[in-house]
C-alpha cells in the first residue's frame, strides 16, 4: 500500500495505533521491567500527543479546506454484510480536532503522574499496559468515523475501567467497585447497542441510501442524493469572518425556514428518520434511537439514575480516577452526545425554543444530575468522592447544555472540565500520597502502600483515613505546589470570574439557558437547577480546599504529610505562625528517587494548572473580545450550526455573583476560622445529624438499588424453597430444596433436554445396529481381502535398502533401454 | 583438445563403478563413498558439456556442478550422522542389518 | 626456457618441461630455505628463552669482541646430516603405504603452496587466477597426511593425536578461509599477484582485524604456538608422528618449519603488500624505470623476504610467549569466537567496501586512501566491541569459577 | 599423442582406478584414500576442462571436507580392515547390472564417437571438437556474479545455502549424545 503517513488523512490511524501498540508491547514483551513498561507507555501516548498536535495544527491552519465540509480521514473495508460493505475509518473534523487537543495531552500528563504515583507497586507494568489500552480506546473513540468503531472504543474503555478500578484486587471494596462500574455501564451499553443496531437497520430502509451506514458524515452531514437544493453553496464558509457572519445570518434565516416543508441544503438520513415511526411508544425512529443512545451516555457519563458507580470507582488508583473522570471515560459519553447531536435534536427547532422529547429528557436528566450531585458533594468527607460527585454534576451541566441545544458550550465545557478535573484529581492523589506518607511517618509501620479495608456491615460510605478531609488541614505547608495548583483547579471548577477556564464555559451554558428561560419553561427549569448547582459547586470546592490545606493539622498523618521533597522556601513567607509551633516541619532525609517521584507528580499538575486557566480564553463571547475562535472553529462540525446568542451582561453578572457567593460562603465557614481537631464540621452542625447522614449515604439511592433491584435477583438465585421433580415424592423433611433459578434450570429445562436426548439416543441405537450389521459387514469383508493380499505381497519387502536399489536400477535400465530403442 | 566422448566415457565408467559399489558393498560408509563417486561422474558430464558447447560463456554447467557439490556436502554430513547414530543404537554399520522398516 | 625446449620437442611438451624444471627449482629452494629458517627460529627462540641458541657449529670469523664468532649457522646442516644417518624404523602392524606416504603428503602440501607465491613482479611459479583458493585447497591436503600418519602408525596414541589434529586443522580452516576472503574482496581477484598489485596501501593498515584472525588461524593450522597440543611434547607423546624416526620424522619437522615460514610469506603477500616497495610507484617496477627490470625484481624479492621474516618473527614470538591450550578450549575458541568473529568481520568489511563509492577501481594511493581510513575506523570499532564482549565473558567466567572453587566466599558475600 | 591427451589419460586412470579400488578393496581406510585419489583425478579433469575454479573447489570441498569427514567416520567405526565379506550376496547381480548400465551409457555416447571417427582417436588433432568456443577470461567473476544474480541462479543458491544449514543442524541433532532432539532444540532456543 502506498501510504504517506504524513498525509493528514492517514495520521489519525497512527494516533490510535501507538497506545495500542504500547499495550501490546507491554503485555507481551516488557512486562518484566517496570521502567521499560513506563517508557513504552509514555512513549506511545507521547507520540500520539505529538501527532495529535500536528493534526490539530493542520486542521487550524489548513486554509484551502473547509474542515466541516471536507474532513481529514480515510476509510477501509471492514466487513461484508450481505450485499453491502461496512466501511471502517477515521475522520478528523473540528470537534475531533478539539478533542485531540485535550485527550492525548491529559493522558500524557496522567501517565507521567502515574510514574511517580505508582512507584513501588508490584503490578506496575500491567497498570501501564491497561492505561495505554485505556488511552488507545479513548483515541479510537475520538477519531472513529462511525458509531460501531466508536462503540468498540467505548467498550474497550469499559473493560479497562473495570480492570483499573479493581486494580488493587486484594481489596474487596475495589473489586466490588470494579464490578459495579462494569455492570452499571453494561446495562446502559446494551441499550446503546440496541440503538446502534436499530439505527443501522433503519438507514437501510431509507430511499436513496445505497449502503446501510453508521458513518457520522453519512448519517448527519451528507445530503441525500436528489434532495440537495443548493449543493454548490456550502452552508458555511470557514476562514473568512465576514462571509461567516453572512452565512450565519443566512443560516439563521434558513433555520427558521428549515422546519417547514423543505430543507435549505437538502435532506440527511437523520432528517428522514424523523419521518419514520418507531414500533414503540408512538415516537419517531429518530427519537427512539436518540433515547437509546442517551441511555448509553447516562451509564457512561454517570448521569442520574445510573450515577452510582462513579463514586465507588474512587477505589482505583488516583491516576485511574483522573483518567476516568477527566480524560477518557466519562467524556466519551458527552462526546458521543455532541457527535450525535443532529440525531438527538432531529425534528426540534430549539433556536426557537421548540424542544423534542429527547432534548427535554436530556435536559432534565442533566439538570437533575447537576444539582443532585452537587448537593451530595457537599456532604462528603472523602476528598476523591467530593471530586467524583463534582464530576457527575459537571457532566450534568454538559448534558443539560445539550438538552437546550448549546452543544458548542457543552463541548467547550467538556474540554475545560477535563483539564481542571484531571488537575484536581491528580492533586488529590498527591494529597493522599502525602497523607499516606505522613501516616507511615507518624506510625513508623512499614509498608509502601497501606490499603485500608472497608469494614463489613457499614452502610455509610467508608472513608479511608488518608482520603478523609476531616483528618487533614494545614497541608499547604507540607505540599505547597499541590495546594496552589489545586487552588487553581478549584477556582476553575467553582467558576471564579473572568480568569478561569471553568468560568467561561460554565457562563456560556448559563447564558444559553438564560437566553431560553424568558421564552419557554423548560430552559427556565434548567437554568434554575444549574444556577443552584453552580452555587453549591463553588461552596463545596471551597470547603474541600480549606479543609485540606488551611488551618492546622487535624491528625498526626497530616502533621507529617509530604511527598518526600519539602519545598520549604516556598512556605516561609506564607504563614510564619503556623511554621512556629503547630506544624511539625521535620527535616527528613530526602532521597533523589523521592525527589524525582515528587517532581513526576508535580510537573503534570503545573502543566494542567496552566491549561485550567488559559484553555478557557479561546471561547470568550465574540461581543466581549471581538472574535470567538472556538465557535468559528467548531461551528461547521455538524449540520446544525449554532446560532451565536447575543451577549447579555445579566447572566454573566449572575454567574459571577453566584461563584463568588459560593466561594465566599465556603471561606466564611471554613476559611475564616479553620476547623480545629475534634470540632464538628460546620455544615454538619448547620444541617443537623439527619440531613448530614442523608447526604453521607448518598440520599439512599445506592441502598435503594441494592434492596429493590438486586434484592429480587438475589432471592431468585438463592432462596431455597423449591423441591426438584424427583424429590416431590419424598417426605417433606427429606426433600432437597433449591432456589427458583435452580428449579427452572434443573427441574424444567433439564427435563425437556433429557426427553430430547432420549429420543436421539434411541435413534442412535438403531443407526448403530444398522451400521454394525450391514455397512460394517460389507466394509470389513473388503478390508480383510485387501489385508490378505497385503500379507502375501509384503514378502517382497525385505528392508534391505540395496535390494530396493537393485529393483530401482532394473527399472531404470528398462526405461533406458526403451528410450534408446525408441530413438534408434 | 581431448574429444568430448572420452570425458563422457570416463564419466559413464565412473558412474557404473559407483553404482556397483552402491549395489554391492555391505558397509554403509562404503556405500556413501560409492555415491560420492556417482555424483562426481555427473559433475564430469556437466563440466564437459559446459566446455564443449559453442558458447562457454553460458555457465550453467559450472553452476550446476557447484550445486552438486553443495548437495554432496549436505548428503555426506547427514549420511554420516545417520550412520553414526545407527551404529550407536545397533552396534553395526552394515546396511543389511538395518532392516527394521520391513513389513 | 620454453623457447629452449621448443627446439627439441613440440610446444606442449616444451611448456610442460619448463614448468617441471621451474617447480623443481622453487620446491628445492623452499626446502633449502628451511635450513636457514630453522636456524633463525632457533636463534630467536633462544633469545626469547634467555639463552643463546645454536652457537657452536659452523665456521666464522673471530670477531673483535669475541662474543659470537661462532654463531652456529651450520647447526641445521649438522642436524640434517644426523637425521639422515638415523635408522628408519617401521613397527609391526603398520600400514606400509599409508605410513610411508604420510610425511611425503605433509611436506608436499607445503611445498605445493610455493607454486603460487609471487616472489617478485615477474618471478612467480604460476599466476593462477584462483590462487587463493588454490592455497586453501593445497593446505587441506596436509590434513590427509596427518590422518594417514596417525592411522598408519598402528598406535593408539598416534591415532588419538591424529584425530585431535584433524579436528583442529579442519576447524581452523574455516576462519582462515573467511579471513582470506577479505583481501580477495578488496583486491577483486583471487590471483596472488593481483592482490599484491592492488595493495597501494597494505591491507594490514585497513583491516587489522582480518590480519589478526588470519594469523591466529594460520598459527593453529600450522600447529604451533599456543595451538601445539598436536605434539604436546611435555604432556602426551609427540602426537601423530610418534612412531616416525629418521628422515621421515625429519620431513614432518621440515614441513612444520616450512609451513611456518610460508605463513609469514602469505601474511606478507596478502596483508603487507608482498614485493611492493613502499612509496615506489607500481609502474617503475613493472616497466623497469630507472633501474631496470631485474634490479627492481630483485629489490622486490628482498622486500618480500624481509616482510615475510618480520611476520615470521611475530609468529615465533607468539609461539614462544603463550602457554599451550587445552583441546576443548581450542575448539570452543574456534567455533564460538573465531568463526563468528570472522564472519561478522567479513560481512562488515564487505558492506563498508560496497558502501564506499569508487572501490571497484582503485588505481593509485589516492584512490585507496579514503576506503582504507574508513575501514581502519570500522576495524577499530570492531576491536572495541570484541574487547568489550571478551571482557564481559571473562568477568562472567571468573565469577563462575569463583562460585565453583570458593563457594563459601560467594555465599558469604552480600546479595542485592 | 599430445601432452593434453597424456595428462587426460593419466587423470582418467587415476579416477577410474581409484574408483575401482574404492568399491573393491577390503580395507575401508584404504578405500577412503583411494576415494581421494579418484576425486583428485576428477579435480584434474576439471582443470583440464579449463574450469580451474571447479577443480580447486573440488579439492577443497570433496577432498578437504567430505573425504576427510568420511575417513573420520571410517576411523571411528569398527572392523574396517580385512573385512571378511565386503560384498552382499547380490553382488553378481549388481556387477552385471553395472556392466549393463555402462554398456547402455556407452551406447548413448557412441553417436558422438562415430561422428568424430572413433577409429583414429589416438591421433587427437583430428578429434578436436571445433564447435567448442573459447572460455571467457573472467569466467570466475562471471560465475560469482551469476550466482547472486536474481535473474540467474540466486534462488537455487539461496536454497542450497538453506539446504546446507538444514543438513548441518540435522547432523548435529542426529549425533548429539544422550539427548533427544527436543532437548537440543530447547537448548538451542
Amino acid at each position: 500500500m502506498d501510504v504517506n503517513w504524513f498525509n493528514a488523512n492517514y495520521l489519525p490511524w497512527l494516533i490510535l495505533f501507538f497506545p495500542l501498540l504500547s499495550t501490546a508491547i507491554i503485555m507481551l514483551a516488557t512486562n518484566r521491567s517496570v521502567v521499560a513498561s513506563q517508557a513504552v507507555a509514555a512513549g506511545g501516548i507521547g507520540l500520539s500527543w505529538v501527532l495529535s498536535l500536528l493534526l490539530f495544527a493542520k486542521t487550524v491552519w489548513t486554509t484551502d479546506k473547509a474542515l466541516g465540509q471536507d474532513i481529514f480521514g480515510s476509510q477501509l473495508d471492514w466487513m461484508d454484510i450481505g450485499p453491502y460493505t461496512f466501511r471502517m475509518g477515521v475522520a478528523v473534523d473540528p470537534l475531533t480536532a478539539y478533542m485531540l487537543l485535550m485527550v492525548p495531552l491529559a493522558c500524557l500528563m496522567i501517565f507521567i503522574y502515574s510514574i511517580g504515583y505508582m512507584r513501588g507497586d508490584p503490578k506496575n507494568a500491567r497498570f501501564f499496559g491497561y492505561l495505554s489500552l485505556f488511552a488507545g480506546g479513548m483515541l479510537t473513540l475520538t477519531v472513529a468515523d462511525n458509531l460501531l468503531l466508536l462503540f468498540i472504543g467505548w467498550e474497550v474503555m469499559g473493560f479497562c475501567s473495570y480492570s483499573l478500578i479493581g486494580f488493587w484486587a486484594h481489596k474487596k471494596s475495589a473489586m466490588e467497585a470494579g464490578v459495579k462500574a462494569f455492570m452499571t455501564t453494561r446495562v446502559a451499553d446494551v441499550f446503546m447497542l440496541v440503538g446502534i443496531g436499530y439505527l443501522f437497520v433503519m438507514t437501510g430502509t431509507i430511499d436513496g441510501v445505497a449502503n446501510p451506514t453508521l458513518n457520522f458524515r453519512d448519517l448527519m452531514y451528507n445530503v441525500l442524493p436528489g434532495s440537495a437544493i443548493d449543493a454548490d453553496n456550502p452552508a458555511y464558509e470557514v476562514g473568512d469572518p465576514e462571509a461567516e457572519a453572512d452565512a450565519e445570518g443566512e443560516h439563521a434565516a434558513d433555520a427558521e425556514e428549515s422546519h417547514g416543508d423543505e430543507h435549505a441544503v437538502g435532506t440527511t438520513i437523520v432528517d428522514k428518520l424523523t419521518e419514520v415511526d418507531a414500533p414503540l411508544f408512538g415516537v419517531s425512529a429518530a427519537t427512539l434511537i436518540g433515547i437509546l443512545l442517551l441511555i448509553g451516555t447516562v451509564g457512561k457519563s454517570a448521569q442520574f439514575p445510573l450515577h452510582t458507580w462513579l463514586p465507588d470507582a474512587m477505589e482505583g488508583p488516583t491516576p485511574v480516577s483522573a483518567m476516568i473522570h477527566a480524560a477518557a471515560m466519562v467524556s466519551a459519553g458527552v462526546y458521543m452526545l455532541v457527535r450525535m447531536f443532529p440525531l438527538l435534536s432531529a425534528g426540534a427547532d430549539f433556536h426557537n425554543f421548540d424542544y423534542n422529547t429527547t432534548m427535554i429528557l436530556m435536559g432534565t436528566i442533566g439538570a437533575v444530575t447537576a444539582i443532585g450531585a452537587s448537593i451530595l458533594a457537599v456532604g462528603q468527607n472523602d476528598i476523591k468522592r467530593i471530586l467524583a460527585y463534582s464530576t457527575i454534576s459537571q457532566l450534568g451541566y454538559m448534558v443539560a447544555a445539550l438538552g437546550i441545544g448549546a452543544w458548542v458550550a457543552a463541548a467547550f465545557h467538556l474540554i475545560n472540565h477535563a483539564f481542571f478535573k484531571a488537575l484536581l484529581f491528580m492533586a488529590s492523589g498527591s494529597v493522599i500520597h502525602a497523607m499516606e506518607h505522613g501516616e507511615h511517618h507518624a506510625h513508623e509501620d512499614g509498608h509502601e502502600h497501606a490499603h485500608h479495608e472497608k469494614p463489613d456491615g457499614l452502610i455509610m460510605d467508608y472513608c479511608a483515613p488518608p482520603n478523609n478531609i476531616q483528618r487533614m488541614g494545614g497541608l499547604i505547608h507540607r505540599i505547597p505546589v499541590t495546594a496552589i495548583t489545586m487552588a487553581i483547579g478549584g477556582l476553575s471548577l467553582a467558576g471564579f470570574p473572568l480568569i478561569t477556564a471553568g468560568f467561561w464555559s460554565k457562563d456560556e451554558i448559563i447564558a444559553e439557558a438564560w437566553h431560553g428561560a424568558g421564552s419557554a419553561p423548560f430552559p427556565a427549569f434548567v437554568l434554575i437547577c444549574l444556577l443552584f448547582g453552580a452555587l453549591l459547586t463553588a461552596f463545596y470546592t471551597a470547603r474541600m480546599w480549606f479543609m485540606t490545606f488551611w488551618g492546622t493539622p487535624r491528625s498526626d498523618a497530616a502533621a507529617y504529610a509530604g511527598l518526600g521533597s519539602l519545598r520549604k522556601q516556598w512556605v516561609v513567607f506564607w504563614n510564619r505562625r503556623a511554621m512556629s509551633k503547630d506544624t511539625k516541619l521535620t527535616q527528613e532525609p530526602i532521597t533523589a528517587r523521592d525527589r524525582l517521584s515528587a517532581n513526576q507528580m508535580e510537573f503534570p499538575l503545573a502543566v494542567l494548572a496552566f491549561l485550567a486557566i488559559f484553555a478557557g480564553f479561546i471561547g470568550i463571547h465574540a461581543d466581549l473580545v471581538g472574535k470567538n475562535p472556538l465557535h468559528d472553529f467548531l461551528a461547521p462540525t455538524l449540520l446544525h450550526h449554532p446560532v451565536a446568542i447575543d451577549f447579555d451582561i445579566l447572566p454573566m453578572l449572575f454567574s459571577m455573583a453566584i461563584a463568588l457567593l459560593g466561594i465566599g460562603g465556603g471561606w466564611l465557614l471554613y476559611g475564616r476560622k479553620p476547623v480545629e481537631k475534634g470540632e464538628t464540621d460546620p455544615v454538619e452542625a448547620q444541617l443537623g445529624p439527619q440531613a448530614w447522614s442523608l447526604l453521607q449515604n448518598r440520599l439512599y439511592i445506592d441502598i435503594f438499588y441494592r434492596k429493590y433491584l438486586l434484592g429480587p435477583v438475589e432471592w431468585f438465585v438463592s432462596a431455597e424453597k423449591w423441591a426438584l421433580p424427583g424429590e416431590e415424592e419424598k417426605p417433606e423433611d427429606e426433600q432437597i430444596k433449591v432456589s427458583l433459578s435452580d428449579y427452572i434450570d434443573k427441574g424444567i429445562i433439564d427435563d425437556i433436554l433429557h426427553w430430547i436426548a432420549s429420543v436421539f439416543s434411541n435413534l442412535g441405537e438403531f443407526c448403530k445396529r444398522f451400521n454394525t450389521v450391514v455397512i460394517d459387514g460389507f466394509i470389513d469383508g473388503v478390508v480383510y481381502k485387501i489385508g490378505d493380499f497385503a500379507r502375501w505381497f509384503r514378502q517382497t519387502q525385505t528392508g534391505r535398502v540395496q535390494q530396493y536399489l537393485l529393483f530401482v536400477t532394473l527399472a531404470l535400465l528398462a526405461i533406458g533401454t526403451l528410450l534408446i530403442i525408441q530413438v534408434r | 583438445m581431448v574429444p568430448l566422448w572420452l570425458y563422457l566415457a570416463v564419466a559413464a565408467a565412473l558412474f557404473s563403478i559407483g553404482m556397483f559399489g552402491v549395489l554391492t558393498r555391505r558397509n554403509a560408509i562404503a556405500i556413501l563413498m560409492s555415491i560420492e563417486l556417482m555424483l562426481n561422474a555427473v559433475n564430469i558430464n556437466l563440466v564437459a558439456f559446459w566446455r564443449y558447447q559453442e558458447n562457454p560463456a553460458n555457465l550453467s554447467g559450472q553452476v550446476f556442478a557447484i550445486f552438486v557439490f553443495v548437495v554432496a556436502a549436505a548428503e555426506a554430513a547427514v549420511g554420516l550422522a545417520l550412520i553414526i547414530s545407527i551404529y550407536r543404537n545397533r552396534q553395526s554399520v552394515i546396511a543389511e542389518d538395518v532392516d527394521v522398516m520391513k513389513w | 626456457m620454453t623457447g629452449l625446449f621448443e627446439n627439441i620437442v613440440s610446444h606442449g611438451w616444451a611448456v610442460f618441461l619448463a614448468k617441471l624444471i621451474g617447480a623443481f627449482v622453487v620446491g628445492t629452494a623452499g626446502l633449502l630455505w628451511t635450513l636457514i629458517g630453522i636456524w633463525f627460529e632457533r636463534k630467536v627462540a633462544g633469545r626469547f628463552q634467555d639463552r643463546l641458541g645454536p652457537n657452536r657449529v659452523g665456521l666464522g670469523p673471530k670477531g673483535r669482541f669475541n662474543l659470537s664468532y661462532k654463531f652456529g649457522w651450520a647447526q641445521s646442516i649438522a642436524d640434517l646430516i644426523k637425521i639422515f644417518l638415523k635408522e628408519d624404523i617401521r613397527n609391526t602392524g603398520t600400514d606400509r603405504w599409508t605410513f610411508n606416504l604420510a610425511p611425503i603428503m605433509v611436506t608436499m602440501s607445503v611445498v605445493l603452496l610455493w607454486a603460487v607465491i609471487p616472489f617478485s613482479d615477474g618471478w612467480i611459479g604460476t599466476d593462477l587466477n584462483v590462487g587463493v583458493a588454490y592455497l586453501i585447497a593445497v593446505g587441506g591436503i596436509g590434513t590427509i597426511g596427518v590422518m594417514m600418519a596417525g592411522w598408519g602408525s598402528n598406535n593408539k596414541y598416534s591415532l588419538l593425536a591424529g584425530f585431535r589434529s584433524v579436528a583442529q586443522l579442519i576447524s581452523y580452516e574455516i576462519p582462515m578461509v573467511v579471513a582470506l576472503l577479505v583481501p580477495v574482496l578488496m583486491a577483486g581477484s583471487m590471483s596472488t599477484q593481483t592482490i599484491i598489485r592492488q595493495q597501494y596501501i597494505a591491507f594490514m593498515f585497513a583491516v587489522p582485524m582480518t590480519l589478526l584472525i588470519f594469523l591466529i588461524s594460520g598459527q593453529a593450522e600450522n600447529g604451533r604456538g599456543p595451538f601445539d597440543l598436536l605434539e604436546g611434547e611435555s604432556e602426551i607423546v609427540a602426537g601423530f608422528h610418534v612412531e616416525y624416526s629418521g628422515m621421515k620424522f625429519g620431513m614432518f619437522m621440515v614441513s612444520e618449519f616450512l609451513h611456518a615460514f610460508t605463513l609469514g610469506l602469505l601474511t606478507a603477500i596478502l596483508f603487507m603488500g608482498g614485493w611492493r616497495i613502499p612509496f615506489v610507484p607500481l609502474d617503475w617496477v613493472q616497466e623497469g624505470k630507472y633501474l631496470g627490470s631485474f634490479i627492481w625484481n630483485l629489490l622486490g624479492f628482498v622486500m618480500l623476504l624481509s616482510k615475510a621474516m618480520i611476520a615470521y618473527f611475530v609468529l615465533i614470538w607468539v609461539r614462544m610467549t603463550l602457554p599451550r591450550l587445552r583441546i576443548d578450549h581450542l575448539l570452543n575458541f574456534n567455533w564460538k569466537f573465531l568463526v563468528p568473529l570472522s564472519l561478522i568481520n567479513l560481512l562488515v568489511v564487505a558492506f563498508v567496501w560496497k558502501a564506499i563509492p569508487g572501490t571497484d577501481a582503485i588505481n593509485s594511493f589516492a584512490d585507496a586512501f579514503i576506503p582504507s581510513v574508513v575501514l581502519l575506523i570500522v576495524n577499530m570499532a570492531m576491536f572495541l566491541g570484541v574487547g568489550a564482549v571478551l571482557a564481559d565473558k571473562g568477568r562472567q567466567e571468573r565469577a563462575r569459577v569463583a562460585a565453583r572453587v570458593y563457594p563459601e566466599t560467594v555465599e558469604a558475600a552480600p546479595t542485592n | 599423442m599430445t601432452v593434453e591427451l597424456l595428462v587426460f589419460l593419466i587423470l582418467s586412470a587415476l579416477t577410474l582406478g581409484g574408483g575401482m579400488l574404492v568399491v573393491t578393496t577390503r580395507n575401508l581406510f584404504h578405500a577412503g584414500l583411494y576415494l581421494m585419489i579418484s576425486l583428485f583425478g576428477v579435480a584434474g579433469l576439471f582443470v583440464l576442462l579449463t574450469a580451474p575454479f571447479l577443480g580447486v573447489v573440488q579439492v577443497i570441498v570433496y577432498i578437504g571436507a567430505i573425504a576427510i569427514l568420511i575417513m573420520l567416520a571410517i576411523m571411528l567405526s569398527p572392523n574396517i580392515t580385512n573385512l571378511p565379506n565386503p560384498f552382499t550376496a547380490q553382488w553378481p547381480v549388481g556387477a552385471a547390472l553395472a556392466v549393463i548400465f555402462f554398456v547402455m551409457l556407452i551406447t548413448v555416447v557412441t553417436p558422438v564417437m562415430n561422428e568424430l571417427g572413433a577409429d583414429d582417436w589416438v591421433n587427437s588433432d583430428q578429434l578436436t571438437v571445433d564447435t567448442a568456443g573459447d572460455v571467457p577470461a573472467d569466467g570466475i567473476a562471471t560465475l560469482g556474479e551469476e550466482l547472486v544474480d536474481p535473474h540467474k541462479y540466486m534462488l537455487p543458491f539461496e536454497v542450497a545455502s538453506v539446504l546446507l544449514m538444514a543438513a548441518m543442524i540435522g547432523a548435529v541433532l542426529l549425533v548429539h549424545p544422550g539427548k533427544q532432539a527436543e532437548d537440543v532444540i530447547e537448548d538451542v532456543a
